[in-house]
């Protein structure tokens, strides 16, 4: 298909008339009209074969500057063409009638098209809102929404009723939180395995896992001394604090140290640790 | 029964008058309100027994001759600037731009024309008709579509949107000239 | 009431004063504006030995008492509906909301159990009841609180309000479907 404006683009740009003028027409139709104007100012009295041979001049002239031509010109170009040699015929052929019968519809479409551009014609010269005329520019909305009104019914009601007491009677299955300190279990066993083999006094804190902070680092100072309690009272180690607030120390005891299995719980990274809040109890059903 | 007629001063006789109370509340009607105000919504917060018609002839010619002018257009009232001063008006108040003469032609031959198909419009200038015409078109709220056609292909149906009277200060569809009319013009 | 005076635009400008021709222009620049139009922006449209401060009052007395009414604001003038008949234009919608699914739960426990204490409603939804959702079920008005239960603590009671009834359509609190037949399906 052809494009709407079939305006054949020049590539010399020699500045033919032609060209512009072919370029200006937004299909053969158009043109048509145009040269039917020139013609005569009333549609109805227009020669179609005058008509023809005017078209099909432009396209020949067209042509001889090698113009590119739309396929619907063409289309147009051949039809008038055969038009033409149906007009030309004695009146009394039946062919001739056939081609009076097309100059007719031709005709008509012409002036089917007049008829529209007249329209555009006669709208574009009415005062255009937001070009000749302007609304205003700043209306009011004079209308307040009221949101207290609410939407629910008697089904919606009851199945509120029935999900209401089904939440209640189907209890949320206790999901204990992942422990994320450094217990007891995870503090002897770390401290079983430093301590064996070493000599002297260490400060308790030295056992402490690495990169702790606030309440884990609380936490595990709490777990490390438990263990070391209880490390204590089996022997394998000796306790001392010289003052209120001073440092822990420890040192190796008498008996062995009981080896503690198992490996050492990973600590949890903190980031996980700072959802504390409960989750609302309804949604966990 | 008195008839506004688009923005002319030339006014029917305003008989005895409305009310200056009715005039105040159909001039802020109107005024307020982005599209134009049916004569039954004002008769709706009118007394039953005042005639909206003639509050609206009477506000009419309040106005007429003034910047401001009461215009009927697309089944109701709308305020609206006289055109006379568009020209220094449009030196503070930005306008679109105009629409391209194809786009022109094609809501020429909706208007007339409508219901019309996409393959008919394009019959009737002749030449095939851009996606872009029509998105120009749709737009501008001018155009819209209204159902298919019940032939093969089901093609879409166009028509003018209400927005087309308004633009154009037309009260209906009626008041488009007759095609013969617009062909004896030239 | 402001008498016609019949603009006439090409009316030359002698006089100093106000004109009708001046007047129409800033009537017309105010309303097509969308923004307030400022007295410089007005002043750049009228020929320099108009002052457009009289212009501007001059609009103003002409509308004073009108539907509209000309207001300065936000560093410029705008047209606006008289204050009276903006609170009889102003028409209200009702966008009805819907409750959160715990309101709705809580409305329906109060509903089935009434009266019943905030604690009951907590044990039968298995839930803690926000103080929101109780405030919120307040502010519709379909629930009310009865007294307080006679044990230690003194709970408040929670019953369903008038409101309730015609929210769903009921005659009486009877016409709700009995607690066993509800809960036999689910």
């Amino acid at each position: 298909m052809s494009k709407s404006e079939p305006g054949p683009v020049a590539a010399g740009g020699d500045g033919d008339k032609l060209l512009l003028t072919l370029d200006g027409f937004s299909g053969p139709l158009d043109l048509l009209l145009d040269l039917a104007r020139a013609q005569k100012l009333d549609l109805a009295q227009i020669s179609i074969l005058q008509l023809v041979d005017q078209f099909l001049a432009v396209i020949d002239g067209a042509r001889r500057v090698r113009l590119e031509i739309a396929a619907d010109w063409l289309v147009m170009a051949a039809w008038l063409t055969w038009l033409k040699s149906r007009l030309l015929l004695p009146k009394d052929e039946p062919a001739a009638v056939e081609g009076e019968a097309a100059a007719d519809i031709l005709a008509a479409r012409l002036k089917e098209l007049g008829a529209m551009r007249a329209g555009a014609a006669w709208l574009a010269a009415r005062p255009m809102l937001g070009q000749d005329v302007f609304g205003r520019g700043a209306p009011e909305n004079l209308i307040s929404t009221d949101r207290s009104k609410i939407t629910a019914d008697l089904p919606m009601l009851l199945r509120a009723y029935v999900d209401g007491i089904r939440r209640g009677t189907v209890k949320p299955r206790y999901e204990p939180r992942q422990l994320s300190f450094w217990t007891v279990q995870d503090a002897l066993k770390r401290l079983s395995a430093s301590m064996r083999g070493s000599a002297g006094w260490s400060d308790l804190e030295q056992f402490l896992p690495a990169n702790l902070s606030g309440r884990e680092r609380n936490a595990a100072i709490a777990s490390t001394l438990i263990a070391s309690l209880e490390m204590a009272r089996g022997g394998g180690l000796v306790l001392r604090q010289d003052s209120a607030f001073s440092p822990i120390m420890v040192a190796l005891g008498e008996l062995e140290i009981e080896v503690v299995e198992g490996e050492t719980a990973p600590i949890v990274a903190p980031s996980d640790l700072q959802d504390n809040s409960e989750p609302d109890a309804g949604e966990l059903a | 029964m008195s008839e506004i007629t688009g923005g002319q001063p030339d006014l029917p006789d305003v008989v005895s008058g409305p009310s200056e109370d009715h005039l105040r509340l159909a001039e802020s009607l109107i005024f307020a309100s982005v599209e134009p105000v049916a004569a039954r919504v004002l008769a709706g917060l009118l007394p039953e027994d005042v005639d909206a018609t003639a509050v609206l002839a009477g506000l009419n010619a309040r106005y007429a001759g003034r910047g401001v002018e009461l215009v009927a257009v697309g089944g109701g009232y709308q305020f609206r600037t006289a055109p006379d001063l568009a020209a220094r008006l449009t030196r503070v108040v930005s306008r679109p731009r105009r629409l391209p003469r194809v786009a022109m032609e094609t809501l020429a031959i909706i208007a007339w024309h409508q219901p019309v198909t996409r393959a008919e419009i394009e019959e009737i200038r002749g030449a095939t008709l851009s996606q872009q015409t029509l998105e120009q078109l749709l737009e501008t709220s001018l155009v819209r579509t209204a159902g298919h056609r019940d032939v093969p292909g089901r093609p879409i149906l166009w028509v003018t949107a209400p927005a087309f009277l308004s633009q154009f200060g037309l009260k209906d569809l009626k008041e488009l000239p007759r095609r013969e009319e617009l062909l004896e013009e030239g």
